[in-house]
């Protein structure tokens, strides 16, 4: 059963004190678990990596160093804080929280867990209400999640502008031209989910998932548009190799370089918080969100939780691994592929969709049509990529022969 | 009335104010979270000059791991780091630009004269170089060799580590002119800040 | 194929995982817990040693100051009380610092002893508040009266680190001349006894003893 | 052209013109040899030719430019129709071709510590140029940006100078006299 | 050597003869540079360094900037200057090693070579032969560690964190060696004037094998994460590209100059020790970028992997120092038995000993490229002017040719593989 779009709570009678506490408590936890799978996700990081470095890594602070990002938080906490002479000082103070705040808002639209089993409704019942296992599930979800990961652009941005020196600086106008067009990249790349699941809800995304993996996004979509996503998703969190913002061999810290104390804990905070909320936002869009194997014991929404939580770890280890492996590419590369690969790339295979769409819609569901004119959809991508390269290939000819004569 | 519940000995309130204060239940375990919390994640500056750069980073690499006390991330950035290892010789030239990163950093600081070369000149006793980084800024430990082994600079730290944990953070600052020196007056029943390494765990 | 390189990297780091290939394993040494094994011939702290009899064997002549580049080394000598005197012959250290703000362990101090009075020890592991404690005088250097180095409270000192203590010296023969080798070219040390000059000059010399563990070996 | 030609072709010419040259001549200059490499002692005034002639006779790379100050030791084996000065540009060049290398010594008086510089010859002498101008003070005419390299800007005198102190300050100890 | 012939016969190196103000170079005072203000307002000065992660130490360069790319810039130096040509000259031939050896850290034994071999030519000395072959030993080990820090420093400057950490550790190993044989990490003062300071310890072969037989692996590993990853690839091809003539005209020696295709390698073409001896390939690169310095780099390592293998074979026995007295001191049964010995003894490790009045230049192929050494011997125990000819400093001048034009992250890129170490640049 599908409820458009609605939380149940909401459903039928005006608002009880038991609605009210159910919301609190969905609030508190939600917020109390993204501290802590922060705090662990970066021992993990710090964990994983010396893994593959042959070290130990963190070790002495709690029993395996499990502790080790409360220790940095409560020294940061303690550390004197510093607002520089040069710097717009209220921007300067308001930037750490317009990149904090929307990391945690992102993850109130995720789904965390309920019965997604094959035919389940993706509701719990917690104290005789039935509910969701989110915070909230807004009509708009999905435009929130993009609305959201736009703002903590201007927490980058002004930080950088704010801190009134040059490398910072460098560091923001990077970030803003980062973003802004892998920010394309990634709402086309989400519009072939969209198109496939006819809604913007999160939570009937991940339930129109649950029938196995033929139903995942990631398999309705063709692959492609999760490789997007995962590529975007990458150079929006900063996360290396796509971590030029702060690039520190070459822009030393990059936007935060002027930062320090509990302010820089914040960025660090919400840098991190990013990565999680961004895999929990890609399993739900490609990888059904909390649904998987329910053995038939236990409640349903902890098996869901549990699946949730596996899907998103890996994701988050995943980027870790790259963090130890890959080196980072240079500024313009990286706005190359963002510009010349992947927007071309997710606008033809948008396309190609909704072509298969409409060609089901109309009767030629099967057989030799589809073949067809998923052929010529190709042959059109190609024929549009072919030219785009062209171009590029002749823009670049014409810029050497400009710079020949210029420098010589 | 001395003793107060939760406040403790207070007798020392009239001359020295709030100072006087012992610790109490709270303050006392507060501080030693914050003492804690400095020795497991005491991140260094990027300072590295000469030939002590090399064992520098070879401390933080996999055959001794600095990581082991969240001491992997070297901060580029003065004003996120805790810990400025002064790694090498330190010239005339050198000099001013030391002393700025040092005064850019943020309290709490410390700093780790590592080597001969950074604590006193070392072998080059001339005209170039700074004939001990203690003229310039507040040393806390100094670590000799040269360079120094991996070992020897990880003892250094863990002396800092222990001064750290057996000092006092809040009056520190009146003692020493507002520098990173953290000698302070011992607590009760503490009388050295010197460990012996092979008995600790 | 680019597409498949790219992934090379990812297969190197799992590959280095803890235990998932033969070149990944932990190789962390976990001081202070454990210490790696130190060469024998590692430049650590100096000892100043004493014969078998008990006797000191510095004769105060000031060879180790004049050859140490870093100028790190004070030595006045005094002439033996006759009654009771410090070291054979007429002289004897009568100061003795080395300054370890400065020493650089070259071993050129060694090397120049004409009494294998100056050795080096394994230990390096030490490390200072004030630049006074780092000045260490003839009180501290000298062994003790077992005729092993003193233990001071901010040195790590660990089994095994004396005992190699003048094996810059013994290696092979101080000359380079292959006609000395295997010749004990020094006398005894208080606690030691006569040590053993190392082996050959000769193109093979890994069978004799077996080679050292390296550290990653043993602690694994 | 191989050494040897260049001396038969050479002697011959200076024999008349030049006033008794001691031992060889190559390049139109004097030659002595130390330790079995070749050293050429050109005047201050000519040495950029003798360098031009070098450079296009296979000598493409400069590898070193460096001085000595001789305050202290005038005595140096160089051939007697040279006059000692204190100072003495070396510059060291190498010939991939060849496999051979060139010294040139340059007497630089006290008086005048002027030479010209080789930047137009080889670019590379730039910063070691600088250097040397940083710590001997002698200057390159013709170098494009003859600053101090090594020492802040605001530097007083030329470290590498006899006559400039090592500045050695005393080693800490306990009891050594003046030790506090 | 006709393929270097050929190579230069293709244009001039105009572009470094440059003087005025369209050349690579901010050829202004450091403080001309502080005070200076682009007219153009889209320009401005950023100075990188001399604290700075991914300057290798304490360069700093000044770049004037366009928005992200490089218009003119300076390598501003002298930020490690200790002042070890002036402590050179106060300190005897004997105590000289230990001064040299600090200039270059990395490879800290090329520097005691390059000093050791000028010492002996001046001193017209011969070292036995055992001596030569551990000094190579020492040396072919001693440039594996410098070019496993560099792919180390390479990975870490490129953004790939991991690499650094398997640079170092490999790099590790071969210390362990190093520390074996001559008991510190670094800064050795091993080599010395008249052989080497002791024999090669007892199992050193099997260390060395050891090594040699791991390292292969953990090289391919450095292709897996690098040579062939396509990021890797463009941040580094077409990066910093320089052609021979410039490399010439600016003197660059080493890895930079074979990286143009210019086969130059003293140890091939100018031998000294017994390099004549041992087979190895003199590596060139083709397009002279970025990559070709890396790969250079990597299968030197490789090379010198080959030249150990053959110099365990021909390892002799005898002495490892030189048997004359006036160099040497003397055995230590011999300074109980003989007065004269013992006088010998004081005489050598206090004053140290006499070097014939000359000058002399000596050079080998160090990492990094030439390492001279020049002395002037004024006939008395010290030299009387001890210059080194680090290839860093010279290097270094090829830095605002390749990063005119350049981005900022390719400047990183530049630095890095140009490898400078700046103990030896300012010295």
């Amino acid at each position: 059963m599908i409820f458009s779009g609605l939380d149940p709570l909401f459903l039928g009678d005006a608002g009880t004190f038991e609605m009210l506490l159910i919301v609190l408590l969905k609030v508190l936890v939600a917020f109390a678990l993204l501290l802590v799978s922060v705090m662990l996700y970066i021992w993990w990081m710090r964990k994983f990596i010396s893994a593959m470095q042959n070290r130990i890594g963190p070790s002495r602070a709690g029993p395996f160093g499990i502790l080790q990002t409360l220790a940095d938080g409560i020294k940061l906490f303690f550390k004197e804080d510093l607002i520089p002479s040069k710097s717009d000082k209220f921007v300067f103070k308001l930037a750490p929280f317009f990149s904090l705040v929307p990391a945690l808002l992102v993850f109130c639209v995720v789904p965390v867990a309920g019965d997604f089993s094959s035919g389940g409704d993706g509701t719990v019942t917690w104290f005789g209400n039935e509910t969701f296992v989110q915070v909230a599930d807004p009509h708009v979800g999905i435009l929130f999640v993009l609305a959201m990961s736009s703002i903590a652009v201007y927490g980058i941005m002004l930080a950088g502008w704010s801190s009134g020196s040059k490398y910072p600086l460098l560091g923001s106008v990077r970030a803003s031209a980062q973003m802004v067009s892998y920010e394309a990249a990634l709402g086309l790349a989400l519009i072939a989910v969209l198109l496939k699941s006819g809604t913007l809800s999160t939570h009937d995304i991940a339930l129109q998932q649950n029938g196995g993996i033929t139903d995942w996004g990631l398999v309705v979509t063709g692959f492609v548009p999760f490789i997007i996503f995962f590529i975007a998703t990458t150079a929006e969190l900063n996360s290396p190799p796509f971590d030029l913002v702060e690039a520190e061999q070459e822009l030393v810290g990059g936007f935060h370089t002027e930062y320090s104390s509990i302010r820089f804990a914040l960025f660090f905070m919400a840098e991190f918080m990013n990565v999680i909320t961004m895999s929990a936002v890609m399993v739900t869009l490609f990888f059904g969100g909390p649904s998987g194997y329910y053995p038939s014991f236990g409640p349903a929404w902890l098996w869901g939780l549990l699946w949730f939580v596996g899907k998103v770890f890996i994701f988050v280890s995943v980027f870790v691994w790259m963090r130890g492996t890959l080196p980072r590419p240079r500024y313009d590369q990286l706005m190359d592929l963002g510009w010349k690969l992947l927007i071309p790339l997710a606008l033809g295979w948008v396309l190609l969709i909704a072509a298969l769409d409409i060609f089901d819609d109309r009767g030629f569901g099967s057989g030799p049509a589809q073949i067809l004119i998923a052929a010529i959809c190709v042959v059109a991508i190609l024929a549009f990529g072919a030219l785009l390269m062209i171009a590029i290939l002749k823009g670049q000819k014409k810029r050497e022969q400009e710079g020949e004569e210029v420098f010589g | 009335m001395p003793n107060l519940p939760l406040l403790g000995d207070t007798s020392r309130v009239a001359d020295e104010g709030l100072e006087g204060l012992d610790h109490n239940f709270l303050t006392g375990k507060i501080e030693d979270l914050v003492k804690w919390s400095r020795t497991r994640s005491m991140w260094p500056a990027t300072f590295g000059l000469a030939c002590c750069a090399l064992e520098m980073m070879a401390t933080g690499a996999a055959h001794y791991d600095l990581a082991r006390w969240g001491m992997e991330v070297f901060r580029a950035s003065p004003r996120q780091a805790d810990l400025m290892i002064v790694a090498g010789r330190v010239s005339q030239k050198m000099a001013p630009i030391l002393r700025q990163v040092y005064d850019q950093m943020m309290e709490p600081k410390w700093v780790i004269s590592m080597g001969v070369c950074a604590s006193s000149g070392g072998m080059f006793n001339n005209y170039a170089l700074v004939q001990g980084v203690d003229q310039i800024v507040p040393v806390d430990v100094y670590a000799p060799g040269c360079p120094p082994g991996p070992e020897t600079l990880m003892h250094a730290i863990l002396q800092l580590h222990e001064k750290i944990e057996s000092g006092e953070i809040t009056s520190r600052r009146d003692q020493r002119d507002g520098g990173a020196g953290i000698i302070v007056e011992q607590r009760d029943g503490q009388t050295a800040t010197q460990m012996i390494l092979s008995q600790r765990k | 194929m680019s597409i498949l390189n790219f992934f090379k990297g990812f297969a190197v780091t799992f590959g280095k995982l803890n235990h998932a290939s033969k070149s990944g394993k932990v190789v962390t040494t976990e001081y202070p817990e454990e210490k790696r094994s130190k060469p024998a011939r590692l430049h650590g702290r100096h000892v100043l040693n004493k014969y078998e009899d008990g006797m000191e064997k510095c004769i105060g002549c000031e060879l180790c100051a004049s050859v140490c580049p870093a100028n790190c080394i004070y030595v006045r000598g005094a002439d033996n009380d006759l009654e009771n005197p410090t070291s054979p012959g007429e002289r004897f250290g009568f100061i003795y610092e080395i300054n370890y703000l400065r020493c650089i362990h070259c071993d050129l101090c060694v090397e120049a002893c004409p009494t294998q009075a100056i050795t080096e020890t394994k230990l390096f592991e030490f490390s200072f508040m004030d630049r006074e404690q780092a000045i260490y005088t003839k009180d501290e250097l000298v062994v003790a009266d077992d005729g092993k180095p003193q233990n001071l409270p901010w040195e790590d000192w660990r089994q095994g680190e004396d005992e190699h203590t003048s094996e810059w010296m013994r290696a092979t023969s101080p000359s380079g001349s292959a006609d000395f080798v295997g010749l004990v070219q020094w006398a005894g040390e208080l606690g030691y006894g006569t040590r053993k000059p190392e082996s050959s000059q000769g193109p093979n010399n890994s069978s004799e003893t077996a080679p050292e563990l390296s550290p990653e070996e043993e602690v694994h | 052209m191989t050494e040897e030609d260049h001396q038969d072709s050479l002697s011959t010419e200076t024999e008349t013109s030049s006033a008794v040259p001691d031992g060889e001549i190559m390049y139109e200059v004097p030659v002595s040899r130390s330790r079995g490499q070749t050293v050429l002692h050109p005047n201050r005034d000519q040495y950029v030719e003798t360098i031009e002639k070098l450079s296009q006779d296979g000598f493409k790379v400069c590898i070193d430019v460096t001085a000595v100050d001789y305050l202290e030791n005038p005595e140096r084996d160089i051939p007697c129709s040279i006059s000692p000065e204190r100072f003495e540009v070396v510059i060291n060049l190498l010939s991939h071709s060849k496999k051979e290398r060139l010294r040139l010594r340059i007497q630089v008086p006290e008086s005048d510590p002027v030479i010209d510089s080789i930047f137009d010859y080889y670019p590379g002498s730039e910063a070691l140029e600088r250097e040397v101008y940083d710590l001997f003070g002698i200057k390159f005419e013709g170098h494009p940006d003859l600053t101090r390299i090594l020492l802040p800007e605001n530097w007083h005198g030329h470290p590498l100078r006899k006559d400039y102190d090592v500045g050695s300050i005393p080693v800490q100890f306990k009891e050594a006299p003046g030790a506090g | 050597m006709t393929q270097n012939e050929a190579i230069l016969e293709n244009g001039a190196a105009e572009r470094v003869f440059r003087r005025g103000d369209d050349s690579a170079i901010l050829r202004m005072s450091e403080s001309e540079i502080h005070a200076y203000k682009p007219l153009d307002d889209r320009r401005m000065v950023v100075n990188m360094g001399p604290q700075h992660p991914s300057t290798h130490g304490v360069l700093r360069l000044s770049l004037e900037m366009e928005g992200e790319t490089v218009i003119r810039s300076k390598p501003i130096i002298g930020y490690l200057h200790t002042g070890m040509e002036k402590t050179g000259e106060q300190l005897s031939y004997l105590q000289g090693a230990t001064n040299v050896t600090r200039m270059d850290y990395s490879s800290p034994l090329f520097s005691e070579l390059a000093f050791s071999l000028a010492t002996e030519e001046l001193l017209e000395i011969e070292v036995p032969e055992r001596a030569k072959w551990i000094r190579m030993l020492m040396c072919e080990l001693n440039r594996m560690s410098s070019h496993l820090l560099f792919q180390a420093t390479n990975g870490m400057d490129i953004g790939a964190v991991g690499a650094m950490i398997y640079g170092w550790r490999e790099r590790e190993e071969v210390l362990r060696l190093l520390e074996k044989i001559t008991g510190l990490r670094m800064n050795h003062n091993y080599i010395r004037p008249g052989g080497v300071a002791a024999d090669l310890p007892d199992g050193w072969r099997d260390d060395t094998l050891r090594i040699l037989s791991n390292l292969p692996e953990r090289l391919d590993d450095f292709d897996g994460l690098f040579t062939g990853q396509p990021i890797w690839h463009e941040r580094l091809q077409g990066v910093g590209v320089i052609n021979s003539e410039e490399c010439l005209a600016l003197g660059i020696t080493g890895p930079l100059l074979r990286s143009t295709g210019y086969a130059w390698d003293l140890r091939k073409d100018i031998p000294y020790l017994h390099y004549d001896q041992v087979e190895f390939d003199v590596l060139v690169g083709t397009y002279g970028d970025c990559f070709d310095r890396f790969a250079i780099r990597l299968n030197e390592i490789r090379e010198s992997i080959r030249i150990v293998y053959q110099i365990l074979e021909k390892m002799p026995d005898g002495d490892y120092r030189i048997q004359d007295k006036k160099v040497t001191p003397p055995p230590r049964t011999r300074i109980d038995e003989s007065m004269e010995a013992l006088i010998h003894h004081f005489k050598i490790f206090t004053e140290g000993f006499k070097v014939p009045a000359g000058e002399v230049y000596v050079a080998v192929e160090s990492p990094r490229g030439e390492l001279g050494c020049y002395i002037v011997s004024d006939g008395g125990p010290k030299p009387y002017r001890m210059h080194i000819r680090g290839p860093s400093f010279t290097n270094l001048q090829v830095l605002p040719h390749m990063l005119q034009n350049a981005l900022v992250a390719d400047a990183v890129a530049v630095i890095s593989t140009v490898d400078p170490i700046m103990g030896e640049v300012d010295r």
